[in-house]
């Protein structure tokens, strides 16, 4: 499948790009975080602590283990700092 | 109800003309841009389409859970200088309590599930990305 | 500081203007006639000099305990219609918590220890003077 | 000394006015209550249950036991209704 990935904030400087569409067949969220971070040492850099990065998928906030299934867009982006 | 995700400054009094008619008590709260440790402006960046949606279902879900007859949340994006006005919410209801607590609901949600983020500009130009604080996690645990 | 007790409309946004300069966080509670079991206006009743000092000292005892860099409060007495506002308040600090407590504070304490007293009007002319509720007085013991 | 008593909502109602001077040497708030009860059946019925009423002495809010001397003015008024 072809996902929408998009950045936020500094995880969108780090990567240098504020979305990229990937070609996929992850299963999970964390499944196409370890291809992300597989890619190059950007992707690396970026995503190598989850626990400080937020993840949406279809714009839901969602967990490492949240299935991708008819997924279309995934979201990266630090805890929020809203209000 | 409603919800406004805007980079311009907003009239709230514009905005609360007639809001919370009926109703026995009606809340707002308004946060600004705060000038300390040399702080020029802040850029908030946002997700444009969550955000909106985001937003909304907040403001109904307090609406249902506190029995408001109206809410009102405006959050801005873009570059907001010292003292401008960053957001509002105002929410309406029978009675104080409910007004209250539906106000302080919605700050605690928007200010850690919201996807905002701000970062500092100082006088030399773009500095940190604000931190999330545990404060703001702890809060939104009361509820 | 600002407190203000007139039979007259207030203009809310004309008395915002300005309020919270440099603050991080501004809330206001509005109180409002509502329109139930045929209550057709309300009738207020309040001690003069009495009301003007109370509100003053409140004012300055909640500026004080949550550390707000702003405070007013304004509350009005005699003929008030259905849909009219009765009173608001409006806290200012350098964080939310602060000025929510704050109006809260202020809220609890107007409604059992501020020298108003309420008069129903019905479409029959005057009615019941409303009775003070416990859990007014609760609310303030919270403090 | 001669006392300014004050009356508000249906206690002013029940007195029949909003004040009177009273000379008095009540001692405390419950003396004057006791003087103002046996004057005639208007201020014994007004304040017939002082569970009922707040008393401000010089505009502050006062008990049954507050000392009289050296004021000036005393109100009686139901429990308040504000904001």
């Amino acid at each position: 499948m072809t996902l929408e990935i998009l950045y936020f904030a500094w995880l969108r400087e780090r990567i240098g790009a504020p979305r990229e569409s990937v070609e996929t067949s992850a299963a999970t969220v964390a499944d196409l975080v370890a291809e992300l971070v597989a890619r190059d040492d950007r992707h690396a850099a970026a995503l190598s602590d989850m626990r400080a990065i937020r993840v949406a998928v279809d714009q839901e906030l969602s967990g490492l283990d949240s299935p991708l299934a008819g997924a279309r867009e995934v979201a990266f982006f630090p805890p929020m700092t809203g209000g | 109800m409603r919800v406004l995700v805007q980079p311009q400054r907003f009239d709230a009094a514009q905005l609360l003309q007639g809001f919370g008619a009926g109703a026995g008590a009606v809340v707002t709260f308004t946060g600004l841009v705060r000038g300390e440790d040399g702080l020029v402006a802040l850029d908030i960046e946002h997700y444009p389409g969550m955000t909106e949606k985001a937003l909304r279902a907040h403001a109904e879900a307090a609406a249902a859970r506190f029995g408001l007859s109206d809410v009102l949340v405006v959050h801005r994006h873009g570059h907001l200088a010292v003292g401008e006005p960053i957001m509002m919410v105002a929410t309406a209801a029978r009675h104080r309590r409910a007004a209250f607590d539906a106000a302080d609901f919605l700050m605690d949600w928007l200010k850690s599930r919201a996807p905002f983020w701000k970062r500092e500009i100082g006088p030399e130009g773009p500095g940190d990305w604000v931190a999330a604080r545990d404060d703001d996690e702890d809060a939104l645990a009361r509820w």
